[in-house]
């Protein structure tokens, strides 16, 4: 007989987990609690390090889910679900009962709540964005000040909510540095006569391209780095605003005017996660994301037996990482599925 | 309208003429009455001395038949030589026409120049015809460098150039002027002849058939005309333009051949020599940021001419390695090098101090009594009293930064046997000449006053160094009475006299002769001879004079790492033709620079040597061991 | 400036404050900087919202200050802050009120560690048994005065004969608070509206009719700093970090400071002074100072006490340019003039000791 | 300052927005590289100078970039040229070119040039 998987999740992993199950025959239910899938590839204009458009990734996903094999419940959340033996009984926020051979785990991140960093006045001072926002004013080819006019001078503040114990995380979310090094670019270019400063901690140019793409905005973007976490933002009589930094390297303090802060929120377990967390009994670390069963070569693999992972909810990745994630829990579920073995 | 005596057209000629006849004349005497005292000395000397036959010699070689081009280039060099020397010969033979036909002796020089137009009948037979042959004959040689030169200023390949100098508008004037002369006079004597009937080969059997369709009796007039304005526009513009470099050569020739040097600052010879560069465009061939960095502006030529100009060179004079291929390969011997040296110096390189700053240091009696003058920059630097010792290691700072060429130094002078000390064992100062390289002669001269001390207190009698760029500045620089070695040099004498043994190392080695060591200091030999003792050194296309620069230069402010790598790998790609085993250098810094940029080993000399080197057994060792031996058998 | 961001970050910060019978204790250094103030604020409890405030003659300085200073051993304090509960507690009082920022935070810092490490506590309580035979209960409540000021705004506001608006022009005026550092940057769920957007003045102030102005260097230390104050070495730096928040403020125009510290009014005062005598320079308008008040003296003056009564007679940079915007009644001859003490009797009377 | 026995302190803080980096400027258009360093400090630890005195020609690339320069000009005439630095360079800046065009900018920026 067919096998039936629940996908839980509707974004770059759990799209690419459907796809990859459908094509060799095990049907899908694809469970996404927002109206469309995608996840946060919808808010994203251009990706890193090659500047593509996200839209060309999310064709790709969705090219992959146009299949027979998967039904797609959207504005679905999950209330509860059980193990009987070697099937799940799930039951919906809309009340329908779904019975599984095994459940993937794809309910990814949420962005930093860039206003619990209260000294940045986000959401209190005009002008202090997040790096979503900042997408959202590319898709929507305008970026200006509240007041309209065009920023001059843009500061670009790392680690808004990573390695910050004060925000609660320890952890390094991966992506902010190269993001915040892409959007510096894209600052730029959308902005001839702007000027841009990057606030970095460290620069982790980790990923493949990503230290070609901070060189490129040194040297043909002319944008500025200055090692230091800003302290404090605050609103001067000009709606400016002033921040507070330590150049580091310089081992002085430092305060400059800027139009426009944008802060790079890092990445957190997101809520939906957590809650599944609590009604299924799944591990989750220190970090607040999913615990795997093993770092190594266990990394899909949940502490309930047929609960597998895919994607950011075990900890921050980038796309391809996260689509090779997605793959290799497709691995994991089928051979699950033959022999009945995690 | 036989022999008649004069004719408006030759005007603009005679004008012309005297016109340049006088400038030259005031402008040598300038140059001249601005010479130093020893210098006005030399040149008299020089002047009414042996140097005066080799001084002609030398004109009658390079400035009219153009050895050095034509064994650079052969084409190029047959183009300036047939126009310099035939135009040469024409004048010549010119005159003599018009002392043997003309009415009377010793005419006006128009008289010769212009001696077809006065003497239309002249040629028919005989001797007469004879000269006339001759006479076309020298106009064709000079035609057909004509020709090429035409040629060349639009295909430059042709005569076998990369590149041709670009040029300012006086001198396409001047050009144009040059280019007329001839052909017009050509035209000129051709309808001349072809309405008299007369003239030999060329113009005649061009009259003749020009004649045969045209009014040849009206149409030479103007022609007239035309040859002699075009010789007046050229001589007129000649002090404005490169052609200023025919005269000037002359007086060059003169002045170097009497023994005067460029020196530190600019000065009458500098400036003799700047105007005497022909814009031959040679040193733009033999240029590597040319040919391998795609630099095109700063050549030596392009320099000389923003000097002419006095235009801004600041940014040429800095962008050179200062390798001094186009020293080598100039013609007219300028010397290109120092010259832009003076450049760099600019007006605030603290040019007046600098004749005080060579003052300095000639006994070590003044050693504690010397002061910098002006304030200091490097007051930070201890005092130090270094060990007494024979001889002095200075490695220098590239040095530091290939620890191998270091050790291997440390291991030959030890298996020397000589009482040496490492002087910069734990970091030295700079030797002074990156800043002079940069136009500091003042800060340089505060760090040489600085090491001079620290030598001379150590009363050593020989100074080794393994960088070429400290060893310049030792030897030209520093008034040290120590010798001043470099290791190549230091290690032949070790070979020479026996005190260190080697192996042969079955190695095929190609040396790559650093600037500084090779054409700065002209020490080309001893590292050969070195690694011909130890492993079998084989040649390239670029030896000795004609070696190429590594591209790593600290000479060169301005060039951005990427074309220096460019030039790296090209040269690297030459010395390795052959996949030699080892590409051996006598510098740090190429040996830095080339290891970057090729799968070949690169190794210093020092280090070679030093592989190959046979370390003495320790006598006394083993004697103290037969003691000991002795001793237990006693007991 | 976006004001609903503020007040979300507002709702988060609220803490618990008693309603009544406070065991008050007193700055040591106020009552000779601004005394006006304490007796004022007394009188406002006692007579305006009918509060039972009662003070035990035998407090001491919570050694605060020495601590600050790296004079005091942290365990002496806790002792001396014991011997406080102790006095409240023999007093039959739950709910302490310090009139100290510093005492505040101190008590506060105190309290939070003894939660961490009871043993501490244990051994505390020891110390000051062997000491002194006392015993204490550690408060239920622990708020300090301006709290209770922002608690009762509204009642004091509705009895206000003055409000914070310029009379002739019909403007509020422009005030601009500054928190003392140890109110919230220690604590901040123990300040109202937190360490970051502090409530506790600006809700005064907009309810006074005030208009509160936000600028740069709000956060700003007053420079007071103990050492950077104590050690005239120091002084200069302690001078420097003022002016760093005068430069700051100018440009809003502000009418007056209002402060809720011991220190910072005095040296947001007095550093003022000093200022124009260094460098000749004045941060008000028309070339005067800007008044800075403790929350007390502007709670005094809405409710129509005689400026003289609340002692701004004994502050450096003039407040009469405020009292005239408002509007207050006075006389500029009784200013100095110390023949006529109402306020002292009263002060004696209120005083239960 | 007699008066009161002390004087108001001088701050540290560097004040972007103050300060002039026409220097910087004039740097950033004659020597492009000099936006590529990365604060490595790989040339102050081979710096022959540094060997000797306080010398960072790290922090001067800072400090200029900064328009801190006073202290660059205190600091520059230290240096020997001897290009060291611009062999252990990672990112290729021309390390030796920025110290000669610092000079200068002063001495232009001393006679009101930039």
């Amino acid at each position: 007989m067919r096998k039936h998987v629940i996908v839980i999740g509707g974004g770059v992993a759990g799209l690419e987990v459907a796809g990859q199950l459908s094509k060799v025959g095990i049907d899908v239910s694809l469970i996404e609690k927002e109206t469309k899938t995608g996840g946060h590839l919808n808010n994203w204009h251009r990706l890193f390090p090659d500047r593509r458009k996200s839209s060309e990734v999310k064709e790709y996903l969705d090219g992959m889910t146009m299949r027979s094999e998967i039904k797609l419940l959207t504005d679905t959340t999950i209330e509860a679900f059980r193990r009987t033996r070697n099937h799940f009984s799930v039951t919906t926020n809309r009340g329908n009962e779904l019975t599984a051979d095994a459940i993937i785990v794809a309910t990814g991140f949420d962005l930093f709540k860039s206003a619990r960093k209260e000294e940045y006045g986000y959401g209190i001072y005009n002008n202090v964005i997040t790096s979503a926002d900042l997408e959202k004013m590319f898709t929507n080819d305008k970026i200006v000040l509240t007041n309209g006019n065009v920023p001059e001078t843009i500061g670009i503040v790392h680690c808004v909510g990573s390695r910050d114990e004060k925000a609660g995380n320890l952890y390094c979310s991966k992506l902010c540095c190269v993001t915040a090094v892409k959007q510096a670019i894209e600052l730029r270019e959308y902005l001839p006569e702007s000027k841009v400063f990057c606030f970095y901690m460290d620069m982790r140019m980790g990923g493949a391209f990503y230290e070609e793409l901070y060189r490129e905005a040194q040297e043909k973007w002319g944008v500025s780095f200055i090692r230091g976490k800003v302290s404090e933002a605050s609103e001067t009589i000009e709606n400016k605003l002033l921040i507070k930094v330590e150049d580091t390297l310089a081992g002085r303090p430092l305060k400059m005017k800027l139009n426009m802060l944008v802060l790079m929120a890092g990445m957190e377990m997101s809520e939906g996660g957590k809650k599944l967390a609590e009604i299924g009994g799944l591990k989750t670390g220190e970090n607040r994301f999913f615990t795997s069963s093993d770092n190594h070569f266990g990394s899909n693999v949940s502490n309930v037996k047929g609960v597998f992972y895919a994607g950011t909810c075990t900890s921050p990745m980038n796309i391809t990482e996260t689509i090779s994630h997605a793959r290799a829990a497709v691995v994991e579920v089928i051979g699950y599925l033959k022999n009945g073995e995690n | 309208m036989m022999n008649m005596k004069f004719d408006p057209f030759i005007i603009p000629f005679n004008i012309g003429l005297y016109f340049i006849l006088i400038y030259v004349i005031t402008r040598c005497v300038i140059w001249f009455r601005d010479l130093s005292k020893p210098d006005k000395l030399r040149l008299q000397r020089g002047f009414f001395g042996v140097a005066f036959g080799q001084s002609i010699k030398e004109i009658f070689m390079e400035s009219l038949l153009h050895r050095k081009i034509l064994k650079a280039n052969f084409r190029l060099g047959y183009m300036h030589m047939s126009l310099a020397f035939g135009w040469f010969l024409l004048i010549l033979f010119g005159t003599i026409e018009a002392d043997i036909f003309g009415i009377k002796h010793l005419n006006a020089p128009y008289k010769a120049i212009f001696f077809r137009f006065f003497n239309p009948d002249l040629g028919r037979t005989g001797f007469e015809a004879g000269y006339g042959f001759l006479m076309d004959l020298i106009l064709a040689f000079i035609l057909s460098g004509l020709l090429l030169a035409v040629i060349k200023r639009f295909h430059s390949g042709i005569v076998g150039m990369e590149k041709t100098t670009r040029l300012k508008i006086t001198d396409k004037i001047a050009l144009t002027s040059l280019w007329l002369i001839f052909p017009s006079r050509l035209l000129a004597e051709s309808f001349t002849s072809g309405a008299y009937g007369t003239g030999s080969f060329l113009t005649g059997s061009l009259g003749s058939w020009l004649a045969t369709f045209l009014p040849a009796q009206q149409m030479a007039y103007p022609f007239w005309w035309l040859y002699s304005i075009s010789l007046g526009t050229f001589f007129i513009l000649l002090p404005i333009t490169r052609y200023m470099h025919i005269p000037t050569e002359l007086f060059l020739i003169f002045m170097r051949n009497s023994g005067i040097k460029t020196g530190d600052l600019a000065g009458t010879f500098s400036e003799v020599q700047t105007y005497s560069c022909s814009s031959c465009g040679i040193c733009i061939d033999a240029c590597q940021l040319n040919f391998s960095a795609g630099i095109t502006n700063i050549q030596s030529t392009y320099l000389m001419k923003a000097i002419r100009n006095n235009s801004d060179v600041s940014e040429i004079a800095h962008n050179c390695l200062m390798c001094g291929r186009c020293d080598m390969k100039c013609p007219v011997g300028i010397e290109l090098s120092p010259i832009r040296m003076i450049q760099r110096r600019g007006e605030d390189g603290g040019n007046d101090m600098l004749n005080i700053y060579k003052g300095y240091f000639r006994t070590r009696l003044s050693v504690n009594s010397e002061k910098t003058i002006g304030s200091s920059n490097y007051s930070f630097l201890p005092v130090n009293n270094p060990q007494k010792t024979d001889v002095l290691y200075f490695a220098g700072c590239m040095t530091h930064l290939t620890p191998a060429i270091k050790n291997s130094m440390i291991k030959i002078l030890e298996a020397s046997g000589m009482k040496y000390s490492f002087i910069d064992e734990d970091g030295g100062i700079c030797c002074g000449r990156p800043l002079m390289l940069a136009g500091q002669d003042k800060e340089a001269r505060e760090l040489i006053n600085y090491n001079s001390q620290m030598i001379w207190k150590s009363g050593a009698h020989t100074l080794v160094t393994s960088c070429p760029i400290c060893y310049k500045v030792f030897k030209e620089s520093y008034y040290l009475d120590v010798e001043v070695l470099h290791h190549t040099q230091f290690i032949k004498m070790l070979i020479d006299d026996g005190s260190v043994k080697m192996n042969f190392l079955r190695k095929r080695v190609v040396y790559h002769s650093p600037c500084d060591l090779g054409r700065g200091s002209g020490i080309y030999e001893e590292p050969k001879e070195v690694l011909n003792h130890v492993s079998r050194l084989e040649k390239t296309n670029f030896e000795d004079e004609n070696s190429l620069c590594c591209g790593g230069s600290l000479a060169n402010m301005k060039i951005s790492s990427q074309k220096r790598k460019n030039i790296a790998l090209d040269a690297a790609h030459e010395l390795t033709r052959n996949n030699p085993d080892i590409l051996a250098t006598a510098c740090p810094l190429c040996k830095k620079t080339f290891s970057a940029v090729t799968q070949t080993r690169v190794a210093d000399i020092s280090e070679i040597v030093a592989e190959a080197i046979i370390l003495k057994p320790f006598k006394k060792n083993i004697s103290s061991q037969i003691k000991s031996i002795k001793e237990l058998a006693n007991i | 400036m976006i004001l609903e961001g503020k007040k979300a970050v507002w709702n988060d910060y609220q803490k618990e404050i008693a309603d009544d019978n406070y065991f008050y204790v007193r700055s040591c250094v106020r009552q000779n900087f601004f005394p006006g103030s304490e007796t004022a604020f007394l009188k406002i409890m006692r007579e305006e919202l009918g509060k039972d405030v009662y003070e035990h003659p035998c407090h001491t300085s919570c050694s605060g200050i020495g601590y600050h200073s790296d004079i005091v051993p942290v365990e002496t304090t806790m002792t001396i802050v014991a011997r406080q509960f102790a006095l409240m507690t023999e007093a039959g009082y739950k709910n302490l009120l310090p009139s100290c920022i510093t005492s505040f935070g101190l008590y506060t810092e105190i309290l939070d560690t003894w939660h961490h490490f009871p043993e501490v506590e244990e051994k505390i309580r020891y110390q000051l048994k062997k000491a002194t035979g006392r015993e204490f209960e550690k408060p239920e409540n622990l708020a300090h005065a301006s709290d209770v000021i922002f608690k009762f705004r509204k009642e004091i506001g509705a009895k206000a004969k003055y409000k914070l608006i310029n009379k002739s022009t019909g403007e509020p005026l422009k005030v601009v608070d500054h928190i003392g550092c140890h109110y919230a940057k220690m604590f901040p769920s123990k300040g109202i509206g937190g360490a970051e957007y502090p409530y506790v003045l600006s809700g005064m102030i907009e309810e006074w009719g005030g208009q509160i102005i936000d600028y740069p260097e709000r956060r700003h230390c007053c420079g007071f700093g103990f050492r950077q104050y104590l050690v005239q070495a120091n002084r200069g730096f302690s001078v420097a970090c003022s002016r760093e928040k005068f430069e700051s403020m100018k440009p809003f125009k502000p009418d007056m400071i209002i402060t809720n510290c011991p220190g910072c009014p005095m040296f947001l005062d007095r550093w003022q002074y000093v200022i124009n005598e260094m460098e000749g320079k004045r941060y008000g308008q028309n070339g005067e100072g800007i008044p800075v008040f403790t929350y007390e003296e502007v709670a005094g003056l809405v409710l129509g006490y005689d400026p003289w009564d609340l002692g701004l007679q004994m502050h450096q940079t003039d407040c009469e340019p405020v009292l005239k915007k408002i509007g207050i009644e006075y006389s500029p001859d009784d200013k100095y003039n110390l023949d006529i003490k109402p306020s002292y009797s009263e002060t004696h009377k209120l005083l239960n000791v | 300052m007699d008066k009161f026995g002390f004087s108001i302190s001088k701050g540290r803080q560097i004040d972007y927005d103050f300060n002039n980096r026409r220097l910087a400027e004039y740097i950033f258009e004659k020597e492009p590289s000099f936006r590529l360093c990365i604060e490595c400090g790989g040339c102050s630890a081979t710096c022959t100078t540094a060997n000797f005195t306080a010398f960072s020609l790290r922090e001067l690339n800072i400090l200029i970039k900064r328009g801190e320069n006073d202290q660059v000009r205190n600091n520059l005439r230290k240096c020997m040229l001897c290009g060291k630095c611009t062999l252990v360079c990672p990112r290729g800046v021309n390390t030796r070119n920025i110290v000669v065009l610092a000079k200068n900018a002063l001495q232009k920026y001393d006679e009101y040039e930039i």
